[in-house]
């Protein structure tokens, strides 16, 4: 009889043990950072356009900090800065590996792109970490939504990648572009 | 997407083995011979259906309660779990079918391959019946790639390598050229 | 397996003589794909250290406890539970290596080094010589991955740990950025190691370094290959 | 409180995944003879079939289930059929343990070659073209068909011929059936005398081929008092029955054929 009960009883002793710690460790280290401007988020702000008071837009009817993102696929949260009228879109957007782009696209008044910053890549990397380099960033300066995207050329041997950050430009310069009015006086 | 595009995906675009990395322990050791090739290809392939048709509604479970960060714990033990009851059913139901198979089902639970489909279709985001395409794409692929590989083994064994090249480096450095080729199909999807 | 060797031979038998990936061929998934860059292979190595010497620990605490009928289960649950940790702690604190490890973090649960050890040799010894022979495994594991990081890294993208070397970063080999390079380094690693050990090369895997030898009794053998 | 729902559903999961499995492993249970786990525990598990079954496993079922003999087992020798002797509680005759041996002492400064041969390395493929590079066309070629097979790896080629360390050989028998010219036989220990040589040519032609080849001259034959050693189709045959290991053959034979093996 004892060997019929022992096998299950250790098992799920076991299971018990390891998802109790589990959890207590989750709960230690994971920090809840939605709708919160997080301070690497700050440093792109600045490193696009310098020092201003930036703050997160969030939905004023939803009780805890969900961040506006007009449901635009892909689209994170949207940050401004209401004096000098600049905008920065957190993006993340699929290259070579899902999600491997995380960006902060920062867009001008006249809107378009003042610079890009990386919050994270997943990229392969040596390969598509290369599209972090300035040679390739630099093209980005000045992209609208008029601007057609083949003028950029991409990365060698970094095809996906390449198409991820331009596809996520597009999508952030064409969000602003429908939203300009409510982003600033919203 | 549709179904014909997540299996070429699969098999010829980021093939589980070459491209993606998956299951080279059991693909380096179980190639040697076209028989065993077949027999752990067939069981590669079923236990990965059976083992997405599994953890899609533990997914679904665990997604509920918020408890996602637990997957990779409740995926492998429920893995492991179902290889073990197919081993301990198919020594008793299909003895012969068992001689022939049975060897490869515990190595299946120590295979990268079986546990990353799982998590892919997490990954990837796909419905159930996109989850079981993906599952037969990769086991399909992985067969694939056994196949063909433990064709290239054989004749390997016959030509004359230098002394250290024998055996397993000349088989990586095959293996190397295949997946170079494999690269070729890159940019259909 | 609990033959009286020294636990200074534990540890470094992992190292060299029995190095997981390039003498006993086990572990291939994670050296294959993650050491395009050296810094990624010590990551992984160490996340797998970590990994190995805690479940050889738990493990060879639990040996008398866990019955026949559940041992791989429990092996497995103990060894994912300890990867989870280390995706939290990573995720928390090193967030750029986490992302660029991606799936292979979660993968280390099904690392043949980690159950392969955990079967042929923390199911049977005390803790010590356990905690030593993961060690061993872990760093031989670490050593192996970082070589392999730094030649694709060198050779595949002309720059090491950061530093850019003059020479090849003009016009580097992204080959061995690719998978197909992945083999290639590999195998040609694999024949320095026999070169250096002078030994035949390992056709034949002893059994004691199989995962699954309790289970499988030698019968993959008589196929006449290394029963992986 | 968050950790109850995790933990409810790993425990829910853990005792489904023990009772399922407990569960199998007794339903399912096949009715293994646990003597035939013994036997095979003590068998050495080389999986050779000289025993006449496949694998080791096979032949403890066989001894177990269908009443084989205990003594099969040559690599296992003694030891084994002992042990199985004692788990099957029968009384065994102990085997006397065999040992493969080379039938030709051909090598590289004895027997020229034909031909550079550089294919494919294996004496199957070799042999196949003209009969071997070698002059002798039933001598060993030398490129290992029977190193890559034994379990044991007790054989090794020195200059160019199959030598085989008797202390390493279990018997298997599985480098006879890899000699594509059948060269290796499977002997017992014991026999002293054996000939190193199974060409079956005229003796004129044996002898511009290879110095230590057998030509057939009856010498043994004719001082053999037991009549053990018979010439049949210019080669002497030992018949170990009547041979009384006194080795004159060896000593009367002028091309070292027949050589004193102890």
């Amino acid at each position: 009889m004892k060997d019929k009960i022992m096998p299950p009883l250790v098992l799920t002793m076991i299971c018990v043990v390891v998802c109790g710690l589990l959890v207590m460790a989750y709960n230690a280290t994971y920090v809840d950072n939605t709708g919160v401007l997080t301070d690497d988020m700050k440093a792109g702000c600045k490193e696009i356009f310098g020092e201003g008071s930036y703050e997160i837009m969030l939905d004023p009817d939803a009780e805890e900090k969900t961040p506006v993102t007009f449901d635009a696929e892909g689209v994170n949260s949207i940050i401004t800065d209401k004096e000098n009228k600049t905008c920065l879109i957190e993006i993340t957007e699929d290259g070579y590996s899902k999600g491997g782009l995380h960006l902060l696209v920062g867009i001008n008044s006249e809107g378009a792109i003042e610079g890009i910053y990386f919050l994270s890549i997943g990229e392969t990397p040596g390969l598509g970490t290369k599209v972090q380099n300035d040679s390739f960033l630099g093209q980005f300066k000045g992209f609208n939504t008029e601007t057609d995207e083949n003028s950029i050329d991409n990365v060698t041997a970094a095809t996906f990648s390449s198409k991820g950050m331009k596809s996520a430009c597009k999508k952030a310069v064409k969000l602003y572009d429908e939203h300009k009015e409510e982003i600033f006086n919203g | 997407m549709s179904y014909i595009l997540i299996l070429i995906g699969c098999v010829f675009v980021n093939n589980v083995v070459l491209s993606q990395f998956m299951g080279i322990c059991p693909f380096l050791g179980v190639s040697k011979q076209m028989k065993s090739s077949v027999g752990m290809g067939a069981a590669v392939i079923f236990v990965m259906i059976c083992a997405t048709a599994i953890t899609y509604p533990v997914y679904r479970l665990l997604e509920k309660f918020g408890i996602e960060y637990l997957k990779t714990v409740a995926f492998i033990l429920v893995i492991a779990m179902f290889v073990q009851l197919v081993e301990i059913v198919m020594k008793k139901m299909m003895p012969p079918l068992y001689k022939a198979l049975g060897v490869y089902l515990p190595l299946i639970t120590t295979n990268c391959a079986v546990l990353g489909v799982t998590i892919g279709n997490i990954d990837n985001g796909y419905n159930f019946a996109q989850s079981l395409t993906n599952a037969l794409g990769t086991g399909l692929a992985f067969t694939l790639a056994l196949l063909l590989f433990s064709g290239v083994r054989s004749r390997i064994e016959n030509c004359d390598f230098p002394e250290t090249f024998k055996g397993v480096p000349a088989t990586l450095i095959a293996a190397s050229i295949v997946s170079l080729s494999f690269m070729g199909f890159s940019g259909i999807i | 397996m609990a033959d009286k060797h020294s636990n200074w031979y534990e540890f470094t038998k992992g190292l060299i003589k029995q190095n997981p990936t390039l003498v006993t061929l086990l572990g291939m998934c994670p050296t294959l794909a993650v050491t395009t860059m050296a810094k990624n292979g010590i990551g992984m190595g160490l996340a797998t250290t970590f990994v190995l010497v805690c479940s050889n620990l738990v493990i060879s605490l639990l040996k008398n406890v866990i019955p026949k009928a559940v041992r791989l289960p429990c092996f497995i649950v103990v060894i994912a539970g300890f990867v989870t940790l280390i995706e939290f702690l990573m995720k928390g604190y090193i967030p750029e290596l986490y992302d660029s490890l991606g799936v292979f973090l979660s993968l280390i649960t099904v690392n043949c080094i980690i159950l392969g050890r955990a079967e042929a040799f923390a199911s049977k010894n005390k803790i010590l010589p356990s905690i030593l022979d993961g060690l061993g495994m872990g760093l031989g594991f670490t050593l192996s991955l970082f070589c392999m990081g730094s030649v694709r890294e060198i050779l595949g993208t002309g720059s090491w740990m950061g530093i850019t070397i003059p020479v090849i970063s003009e016009n580097p080999m992204t080959v061995f950025i690719m998978p197909a390079g992945g083999f290639f380094v590999l195998g040609c690693l694999i024949a320095l190691v026999n070169k250096i050990a002078k030994k035949k090369p390992p056709q034949e895997i002893s059994c004691s370094s199989c995962p699954n030898a309790a289970m499988c009794k030698g019968q993959c053998r008589d196929e006449k290959e290394a029963c992986e | 409180m968050e950790y109850l729902v995790p933990i409810a559903i790993f425990a829910a999961l853990g005792i489904l995944a023990g009772v399922l499995l407990t569960a199998a492993s007794k339903v399912f249970a096949v009715k293994t003879d646990e003597r035939t786990e013994a036997v095979s525990e003590a068998l050495p598990q080389v999986n050779c079939g000289a025993c006449g079954f496949s694998g080791c496993s096979d032949y403890a079922d066989a001894i177990v289930n269908k009443g084989a003999e205990c003594n099969l087992c040559k690599p296992g020798g003694e030891s084994a059929a002992k042990k199985i002797a004692a788990i099957m509680g029968v009384e065994v005759t102990a085997a006397e343990p065999e040992v493969a041996f080379v039938r030709c002492s051909g090598d590289c400064n004895h027997t020229p070659h034909k031909y550079d041969y550089d294919g494919v390395q294996s004496c199957a493929a070799c042999n196949r073209f003209y009969d071997g590079s070698k002059l002798c066309t039933s001598g060993c070629l030398g490129y290992g068909d029977c190193v890559s097979v034994c379990p044991q790896g007790a054989i090794s080629i020195v200059d160019r011929i199959a030598k085989i360390d008797k202390a390493k050989c279990i018997g298997c028998g599985l480098c006879a059936n890899a000699c594509p010219n059948n060269l290796i036989a499977v002997r017992k220990i014991s026999q002293p005398v054996d000939i190193c040589c199974s060409s079956r040519d005229v003796g004129r032609v044996t002898r511009s081929i290879c110095p230590s080849g057998c030509i057939g001259c009856k010498l043994c034959e004719k001082n053999c008092e037991a009549g053990a050693i018979k010439v049949e189709n210019n080669h002497a045959v030992i018949d170990y029955e009547k041979c009384t290991g006194c080795g004159k053959c060896a000593e009367v034979c002028k091309v070292h054929a027949v050589r004193k093996i102890m």
